[in-house]
Formats: C-alpha cells, structure tokens, sequence
C-alpha cells in the first residue's frame, strides 16, 4: 500500500516529536505558574484555600487525563465556547500538571523547619518576605529533583493529546503502524524517542538529587 | 441548521477522516491523509466549490467533533444503526463495505457456529463487532480491541484464532502476511459507509445526498471504489 | 450550541459498566500487591543487593519510568507472542502494570529505605538480627510508613493508566464506555459518566490505602 | 546595672491553652528597659510558651500584653510587624538561613524591614559580627561554623534590629559544653550595656551571675520569683526547693 | 562490687582509622566480668569509636578483640551475629523502632534471634520493662515517652538478649536534665547485680560513685587509668588536670 522506508518512519516520527515537546513545555510553564499560585494560596492559609486546593487535587489528580483533554476540547464547546485545540491542550496540561505540583511542592514546603517561619517571622518579616526569602529559596533547593522528575511524567502524559487532534509522537506512531502493519518497529521507535527524550531528564533529576543529598 | 450556509460563506469545509483504517484513511509517508474516504471528501468538497480541511479522527472522538461543529462532516467508515441515528443524521451511503471472517486454511469454519470455542478478534465497536455479537455462539470467545490495527496486530501475533473485518483490510493483511495462510470464511455483513451530519443540519445533509447521487449516476462512485477497493460500489441503498 | 445529553442511553448499559468497574479494581488490586513486592524486592536489590543486581534493576527502572505505558503494555501483548509465549490480554494487562508499577515503588520505597537513620540499623545490628531480618523488620515498616502516600498515588497513577488496556481487548472501565460510545455514538455521555466513575474509584482506593496502609503495612500508632 | 524605671514589657493574666491543656494559666509579669530577668523551671512548665507569646510566635486566648506600650493584636499584621521590631528572639536551634551567608542572614531583616541601605547594612553587620567576636566570618555560611558560632550569630542577627527587648530560649542546650562559654559572654556584654533581656535557661550559675530577677515558673504558673540571690540562696516553696536539688 | 578474675573482653593494640585519620592509636585493654568502666574525655577522643569497635560496628584495621573468649571476625557473618548475643548496646539517641510498641520493641530480637516463643517472650519483657519502671507502658509506643522513658526502654531491650556485656555511649547526653536521674539509677542498679558495663559518660559524679575503673582517652589512647578516686582526686596527666577543669 504505502512503503514506508525507516527512514520515513523516524523523520516523521522526529517531526511528531516537536509537538510533544512543545505541549510538554505549555504544560510545564503553564502548570508551574498555576501550581505556585495554588502553593502560595495554600501555605497563606487563605480562608477556604486549604479545601478548594485539596478538592482541585483529587478531581485532577483522581480522573485520566484523557477525559480532561477530551471534556476541555469538546466539554467546553458544549456550553458555546468555542476552544481551539492548542487552548484546550493548554488548559487541560495546565490543570493536571499543577494538581501534581503544588502537591510536590507543599511537601518541600512542610520540609523547611518549623524554626525558619519562626526566625524569619520574628524578625519582623511580613509573610510574603518569609516566603520569598526564607521558605522558599530553601524548598526550591528540596524540589528541584522532584519536579524535574515529574517532567517525565509530563512528557509521557501528552501522547494523550492525539485525543483532541495532535498528532504527537504516539499518534503518528500509532497513524504509521496503521499504513505499515509494522507495529513492532514503529513502536520500538517510538519508546526510543521517548527514552532519548525522557532519560536526560531523568538523569538530570538524579544528579541534582545527588548533589542535593551531598551539600545538605 | 446552518452549516451549509456556513461551509458557503466561508468557502471552506471541514470533514473528519480516519488516519487508521487502510484503504479507506490511512496515511502516506508524508503523513497525510489519503484513502476512499479521503478521496469522498475531497470529491465532496470539489463538487460544492470549497475547500477542504481534512480533520484526523480517531473512533472515540469524531461523533464529538460532528457535535461541537469542528467538523462539518464524518466522512470515516460510518455504518448505519437505529441508535446512532438518535444522534447524529446520516447521508445516502456512499461506499461498500464488506465484513467477513477470516481464519488458517487449516481450520474448518463453515458457519458461524464453527466459532464456537474459538477466539475472534475484532474491532470494538465497529459493525462486524455489532454483527458477530448477534450471530456468533455463545462460547466463541470474542475479543474487541481498540483500533482496525490493534485487531489486525492481534491475529497476526497469534492472539486470536479468527478475524472479523473488512474485505478490503483483509485482503491487504493477507498479502503482507502470506506465512498466516489465512482465508475468507464467512461473509459477516454487507453494511455499506455513510456521511454523518450533525443532527437537523438538512440542508447540507440533502446537499450532500444530492452529490452522492450525482456521483452514482456518473461512475465517479465506481472508480473511487475500484481504485481503493479493486471492485465496484455495486448496488448502494 | 444544543445537544441533548442522554445519560440514560449509557447509564441503561450499566451491566458492561460494572464489568468495567470490576475489571478495573481487579485489574489495579492484583498489580499493587505484586508490584508492591516487585518494588520492595528491587528497592532492596537497588540499595543493598550485589553490584550486577544494582545495576540490572536500574536498566529495568530507568527503561520503564522513561516510556510511555501504552508502549510497554504493546510490547507485552504483542512482543512476548514472537518469543512464542501467548498471552490473554487480561494476563498481559496486569503483567504490563505490575512491571510498570513496581519500577516506579522500587524508587519510591527506595527513597523510604535510605531515609531510615543509621541509628536504627545500628541498634538492629547490635541486637543479633541478621541483614535480611534487620530489612523486614526494622526498616521497611518505617520507610513503608514513610513513603505511604506517594505509593498511594502511584496506585491511583497506575489505576488510571489502566484505561489503555483496553486497547487490547482487556474490558475494563474506559473499554466499556468505549464499546457504549461506538455503539450508540454517545461519546459525551460515556466518557462523563467514565470520568466520575474513575473520580469515585481515585477517592475511594485512596481512602482504603489509607486505611489499610497502617493496619496492615506498618505499625505504629494511628 | 542600668535598670530604669520604664516598664518595657508589661503582661497581665495571660492565659494559653493548647486545645483544651492549658499551659499559661494567668501570668502576669512588668519588666522594666535594661532588666536581665531568667526564667527557670521543668520542662513542660511553660517557659517557651510564654517567650514565644511575647514576640506572638502563639496566639494567647486570654489577658494583656504591651510591649513599649503598644498592645499586642494578633489579627493586626502591620501591628505584629511593628512590635517585632522591638522585640528579638534567639532559638535553642539558631535557626539561622541556611541558604545565605552569615552577613546576609544578619542584613536581611533590617533591608527589608528597615530599608537600610546595603552599604550602610553591610558595615552595621560587619560591626555587629565584629561585636559578638566573628568579624572574619561574614562570607562564611552557617553549616560551616561551629554551634557556639553559629549562635553568636544569630544574636547579631536579632540585634540588628535594634530590639528594645531580647528574648532568649535556651540559647545554649543545643550546643557542646566547651562552646557555651563563648555564647554566654556574649550575652553576659549585652546584659552589661543596658539590653532588656529575658532568657529561659538551665545554667543556674549564669542565671545567678547575670540576672536582676529570676522567675521560677512551675505547672503554667509564676511560682517564685526574685532577685537571684534569694531565689538560690532561700528558696520558699518547695516544688523550687525540689527543682533545684534535681538538678545539681 | 562482684568484679572476678575472669576477662570478658579483651583487647589488644586495637588500631582504628577513618581514611588517613587514626582515630583509635592501638589500645590495650582488659575488662573483667562484672567490673564496671567509665570511659571520660573530650569530644573526638575516639570513646565513641572503641565502643563501637567492641561490638563491630566499625571494623578496624589492626589488633584483636575477644568477647568471651571469642575473637572478632568481621568477615564472618554468623560469628558477628553469636557475639553481638554477648554484648548489647545502648546508644544516645535511644534508637527505638518508632513503628513497634514498647514490648514488641524489647521482644523483637529474642523472638527472631534466639527464638523466644511468643508467650514466654512477653512475659520476659513484661518483668524487664517492670525492672526499669515501666511496667505499665508495655503498649505504648516510643513517641508517647518522654527521652528518660525511652532510654530505660532501650535498656531493657538490651537486656533481653541476656548479653554478657552492657556498652553505653553517653546514655544521658540527650535527656533534659531532669530526665537523666531515672536512668542513671536504672544503670546503677545494673552494676550493683553484677553486669559488666562500659559506659562514655559526662556524668563525672556517676562515674566516680559507680564505676570500678575509669579511663581517660586522649587522642586515640588510653592516656590514664585507674579507679575512679584516683583519676578524679590526683590526675596526673597534665591533659587529664585541664579535661576535669574544664568541665566543672
Ligand atoms: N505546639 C504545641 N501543641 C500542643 N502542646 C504544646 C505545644 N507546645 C508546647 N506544648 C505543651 O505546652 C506545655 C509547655 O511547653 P513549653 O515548651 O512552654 O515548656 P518549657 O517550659 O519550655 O519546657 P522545656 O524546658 O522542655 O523547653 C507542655 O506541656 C507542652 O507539652
Ligand atoms: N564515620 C566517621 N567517618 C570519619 N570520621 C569519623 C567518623 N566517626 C567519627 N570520626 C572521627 O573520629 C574521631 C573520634 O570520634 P568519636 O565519635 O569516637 O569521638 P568521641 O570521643 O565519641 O566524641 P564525642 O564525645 O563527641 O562523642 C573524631 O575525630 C571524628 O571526627
Ligand atoms: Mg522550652
Ligand atoms: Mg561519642
């Protein structure tokens, strides 16, 4: 039917895999940013903050991805409003990226000492300076393993997206496989991709971890 | 009740085609979209003077497309039920579509109740999933999977004994695959392809009709079929 | 935009949803307990076991948490057929999960084990308990204790993951909604109903780890 | 020593619970700008609790406390801020920031606070440091001093605020006997100069040498209080007569 | 004090390092059964590391060392574990299993080591807690106790392996001061039955009333030994004047 030569396989592969970067980059940034507002709100003790984030984690962190990419592309359009795929990635990556974040990051939080809040506090600063300042250039040092750990999951959670038209690295392995009847190969490749893409990251993590535990 | 209006105004149509149900969409090398319902839309599209924006869609998520106005019109191996007609309109048919069962030569299956015991996988979902539920015994063992290539890659890893599918798509995987000796069995279905159209959008769905019959009369229908299918539509309801 | 939502027309099919539902606990109790010990056993080989060993459950994690699920689960459907060993997709579900999910405990209870103070080990050691009785029952309680929580999430992770098994034919949750929406076209209604569906079994797996995790996982006090 | 009429800190029927354990059962206590006071008593009897509610580090569920005269408002955050100013607490922990160096730690209050200027911070800190013995230790970070340092440096911390009142709690159980010297002669200059200082401590000889009063709290209560000599010399109550034989 | 003739440990010009830095500098030392022994000196005298030396928890890198006759082999596996049987050891920071309740703490290692039955294990943890005071904890869990509470545990769980030797290493330094005179009684009473003990302690006035010897370490030797009226009363060793100076 078609002959796809190997090379055709990885170079479209390699183009899909664009995509799953750049939606893993939306749904980093995005996900970061929400996710250090919903810290902030939570770590405040904003009055109700404590319930809704809690309740914004188990709804997002409790159902598949897959059906909140599916219900903010098509879910949204029901009620009239009209959401093009990139938006709809985009706010669906960002809610799930957050809900696993602001978990992360509220245990790095709760790993600053007690006695930190309390120096800072009682030398006069306002809670936003002990925050800034105090608390959280110390949980950074704690998170950034963690977090650049949980972009792995990022990355592998946007082959989901083909749900709502991207055609990311899953999706044209899986729209190859079908012209091809080659599932092994293309999927081989596939896992390849993902591991070049993935292992960095991983290992990265680690080291970072590693240099954490040494210098603590 | 306006999406023709819209389609004119626009000068632009969009139909969602599958990527994963060689001959009729598949992709080339270059990714693109090509296949007999490829070709129906870009017929389509030409006949009402328009563009075409081909939508890729996957069995789960083209009805939604249809329902949000994502897409104009399914153009992706639709068959014809009572129940999907709740939902959705459906044009005059516009392709055959054979669904057979397919096993080993060495195997014996006259009849449906020869599957009695055997494993069949199918599409799930899909009129030969529908049909071989009506009509096969009890004990076959049924077994449904997500895509027309996850079923194919099932019987040809030896996960199932049997395959129900389409003629076309059996033909092809017997020609890749000659160490599987499979044959034609049992014709399951003649259950031929239909356009959706939103629910209640009439005047496309009757300008759509209007275009398919057109194309009986003028043979375009045939040679679209014979191209992908190397047989004619035959007789379409 | 008006679109009449049916509920009904999936909700009637709720004998294939409760398969799902039953197929998807079924699916996700198995592979937690075997993965768990699949974790616990390669988090010890990880921190403890001879070099060969350390490094063989390092490939394995590091190959499993850095593709995708979909990818391994075909692999093992598909695959292992080739090596001549046949599977039914229920097998090969809960193979793929538990192979995923222990790589991903190994690291979690791994994390737990090297957080146990050396003073424990130490005390251990001075009262004549051997490595392999110092592991079960001094350390892994605490660092079980410890690393609880996110051992409960990774269970739910895997839980939801499990959705794709249906792609070979294993008739879990996501499978039924799918086979409802094919059938019916009512896509909308099945995955709603499929999504709070999962929110009920993500709350209530979570609240039975929780329960479960001290009373039978660890001791101490509650 | 230039204790002066002045009440700095004034508190009257205090009282804390925790849920339902009351732990401050009614104190009421004036201390005056320049007096050394030491608290003394078992653990658990309060002592923390009651220096943490001074600088409002707890919350205190009935009773009154000005500091300078001005009252402390826990749902005031502007009035919390501004009593803080006036009040330093120094950790049985240091707790000191582990991610600056030792001049930072000291700056970075009054640069946010007090928006001194950094040059004007950095030479204040450099006295302070020079002040409590480590003027070559301003780049130095706190996980590479000694406990005893790292102490000190906290009180230069707290004084660069410019506090009317230091409070003190245990400033040197955390650390190894041949370092708590060098911590209490710094604060035995500060007691010397004139600094309103209330300390909670254990070391009884320090407490007697330094101090104007000592305060002897059992079971949430002030249960004696005095000049030191008194206090050690002829304890009255017996539940001070048993708590100093304990721990000698 | 039942001292006899018998040597329960013996060591022989025992040489420890950690990397290049010799931290034990060969020592020589005969312990009897039933004597008591006090190990004083400063901070990084390497009194902590002899200890652990004795029952392996450091290897070392030259000498010998018999417990009952037997001698150390670090290779062997089942060795370590029948000598570890001798000697117990309690530790400063108490070092309970936070996730068992005080009795499962204290009947752990019988019940995996010698194979105590169920039944008959309680009931010996039951009469060992009852001996250091805590009969009625026996369900408790280690955060529910205070420090004191905690280390009189340990020493009952050490105490159920019937050792032949009792190792404790600064056994009081983490206690409030409070705390520390309900387990030094539970230690004294110990030597009074005849265990052998070697303790590093702080105590001065404990080691002096209890111990049958004790030894000053100084920079990985044994500078000065003898019995405790002696070290104390007339050092001789100009270090040994300086370390009991310093710490009064
Ligand atoms: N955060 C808290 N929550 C509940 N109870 C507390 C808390 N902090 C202290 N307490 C209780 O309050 C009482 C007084 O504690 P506080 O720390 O003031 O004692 P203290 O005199 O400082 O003792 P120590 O000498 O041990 O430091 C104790 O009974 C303690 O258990
Ligand atoms: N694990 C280790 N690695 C490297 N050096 C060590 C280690 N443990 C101890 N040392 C060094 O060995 C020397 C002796 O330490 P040791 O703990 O025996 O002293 P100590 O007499 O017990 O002191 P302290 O009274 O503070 O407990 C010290 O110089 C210490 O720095
Ligand atoms: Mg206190
Ligand atoms: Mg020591």
């Amino acid at each position: 039917m078609v002959d796809f030569s190997l090379w055709d396989i990885v170079r479209n592969l390699l183009l899909a895999a664009r995509w799953t970067v750049a939606l893993s980059l939306i749904a980093f940034i995005g996900g970061g940013l929400v996710g250090l507002a919903l810290l902030v709100a939570r770590t405040a003790r904003w009055p109700g903050a404590e319930t809704l984030v809690s309740g914004y984690v188990q709804l997002f962190q409790g159902t598949p991805l897959l059906m909140q990419l599916f219900l903010a592309y098509f879910g949204l359009a029901l009620f009239g409003l009209e959401t093009s795929a990139w938006t709809a990635a985009a706010v669906a990556l960002t809610l799930y990226t957050s809900a696993f974040l602001v978990e992360i990051w509220r245990g790095c939080v709760a790993a600053v000492p007690k006695g930190q809040w309390e120096a800072a506090q009682s030398l006069a600063l306002s809670f936003g300076e002990q925050l800034r300042y105090v608390v959280l250039p110390q949980a950074t040092r704690i998170a950034i393993a963690p977090t650049v750990g949980f972009l792995v999951q990022v990355v592998k959670g946007t082959a989901l997206a083909s749900v709502i038209g991207f055609v990311e690295l899953t999706k044209a392995g899986t729209m190859i496989t079908n012209a091809t009847f080659a599932p092994f190969l293309v999927y081989s490749c596939v896992a390849l991709m993902y591991f070049a893409l993935c292992f960095p990251v991983s290992l990265y993590a680690r080291t970072l971890e590693k240099k954490f535990h040494a210098n603590h | 009740q306006a999406a023709l209006d819209g389609v004119m105004k626009n000068k632009l149509i969009k139909i969602a085609v599958p990527t994963d149900f060689p001959p009729y969409g598949f992709v080339g090398v270059d990714l693109k979209p090509q296949g007999l319902d490829v070709d129906m839309a870009n017929y389509i599209g030409s006949k009402l003077g328009v563009k075409v924006e081909l939508v890729p869609v996957t069995s789960a998520n083209r009805i939604p497309y249809l329902q949000t106005k994502k897409a104009d019109l399914v153009i992706s191996t639709l068959g014809k039920n009572a129940e999907r007609e709740a939902v959705i309109d459906f044009t005059a048919a516009y392709s055959p579509f054979f669904q057979a069962v397919y096993a080993p030569k060495s195997m014996t299956i006259t009849g449906f109740a020869d599957l009695a015991g055997k494993s069949v996988a199918v599409t799930r979902g899909a009129i030969e999933d529908q049909e071989l539920t009506k009509v096969a015994p009890p004990t076959a063992d049924i077994k449904r999977f997500e895509d027309n290539n996850t079923t194919v890659s099932a019987f040809v890893s030896g996960q199932s004994q049997a395959i129900a599918t389409g003629v076309s798509v059996a033909d092809n995987m017997i020609k890749r695959n000659p160490q599987l000796g499979a044959e034609f069995k049992v014709l399951l279905k003649d259950s031929p392809n239909f356009i959706g159209v939103a629910k209640g959008e009439d005047a496309l769905r009757l300008k759509v009709n209007e275009i398919i019959a057109a194309a009986k009369t003028s043979g375009d229908i045939d040679a679209m079929a014979k191209k992908w299918l190397g047989r004619p539509a035959g007789t379409l309801p | 935009m008006s679109i009449e939502l049916d509920f009904w027309a999936v909700l009637a099919q709720w004998p294939l949803l409760v398969k799902g539902v039953v197929w998807t606990l079924g699916l996700t109790a198995i592979s937690a307990v075997i993965g768990l010990v699949v974790g616990t056993l390669c988090a010890w080989a990880r921190s403890s076991g001879p070099l060969w060993l350390r490094w063989l459950v390092g490939a394995y994690v590091e190959l499993i948490r850095n593709t995708p699920f979909i990818v391994q689960l075909f692999f093992v459907f598909f695959g292992l057929p080739a090596a001549g060993v046949k599977l039914t997709p229920e097998t090969a579900s809960v193979i793929a999960m538990v192979v995923n999910l222990g790589a991903y405990a190994a690291e979690i209870i791994r994390a737990g084990i090297q957080a146990t103070p050396k003073g424990q080990i130490e005390a251990a050691a001075s009262l004549a308990l051997s490595r392999v009785q110092t592991f079960v029952h001094v350390v892994l309680p605490p660092a079980l204790k410890k690393v609880w929580p996110a051992l409960t999430s990774q269970i739910i992770i895997v839980m939801l993951g499990s959705a794709v098994c249906g792609q070979i034919s294993t008739q879990e949750l996501s499978y039924a909604a799918n086979l409802i929406q094919s059938r019916n076209f009512r896509a909308f209604e099945a995955f709603i109903v499929a999504t709070a569906i999962y929110l009920l079994l993500s709350i209530g797996v979570r609240g039975l780890l929780n329960w479960a995790g001290p009373r039978f996982f660890f001791g101490g006090r509650r | 020593m230039p204790t002066t009429e002045r009440t700095i800190v004034d508190i009257q029927q205090l009282r804390k619970s925790y849920g339902s354990n009351e732990v401050l059962k009614g104190i009421d206590l004036q201390v005056k700008a320049g007096e050394v006071i030491a608290i003394i008593g078992k653990s658990g009897s309060g002592k923390s609790t009651l220096l943490r509610c001074i600088n409002g580090l707890e919350e205190f569920q009935a009773g009154a406390l000005t500091v300078d005269d001005k009252p402390l408002l826990h749902k005031n955050a502007a009035a919390m801020r501004e009593l803080r100013q006036h009040v330093g607490m120094i950790f049985q922990n240091f707790n000191l920031f582990p991610h600056l160096s030792v001049g930072r730690n000291v700056m970075l209050a009054p640069s946010l606070v007090k928006k001194t200027g950094s040059a004007e911070g950095a030479e204040r800190a450099r006295q302070l440091l020079a002040r409590v013995g480590l003027g070559e230790k301003f780049d130095a970070f706190p996980d590479q001093l000694s406990g005893g340092q790292q102490q000190r440096v906290a009180i230069a911390r707290a004084l660069a605020m410019q506090p009317s009142v230091l409070l003190c709690d245990e400033i040197t159980s955390a650390l190894d006997p041949e370092l708590v010297g060098e911590v209490l002669r710094v604060v035995e200059s500060l007691a010397e100069e004139g600094m309103t200082l209330l300390m909670v401590t254990h070391e009884m000889g320090f407490a007697r040498k330094v101090s104007d009063r000592v305060i002897f709290m059992h079971q949430g209560r002030v249960h004696e209080m005095g000049p030191p000599d008194k206090l050690f010399g002829s304890p009255e109550t017996p539940e001070l007569q048993q708590f100093l034989s304990s721990i000698h």
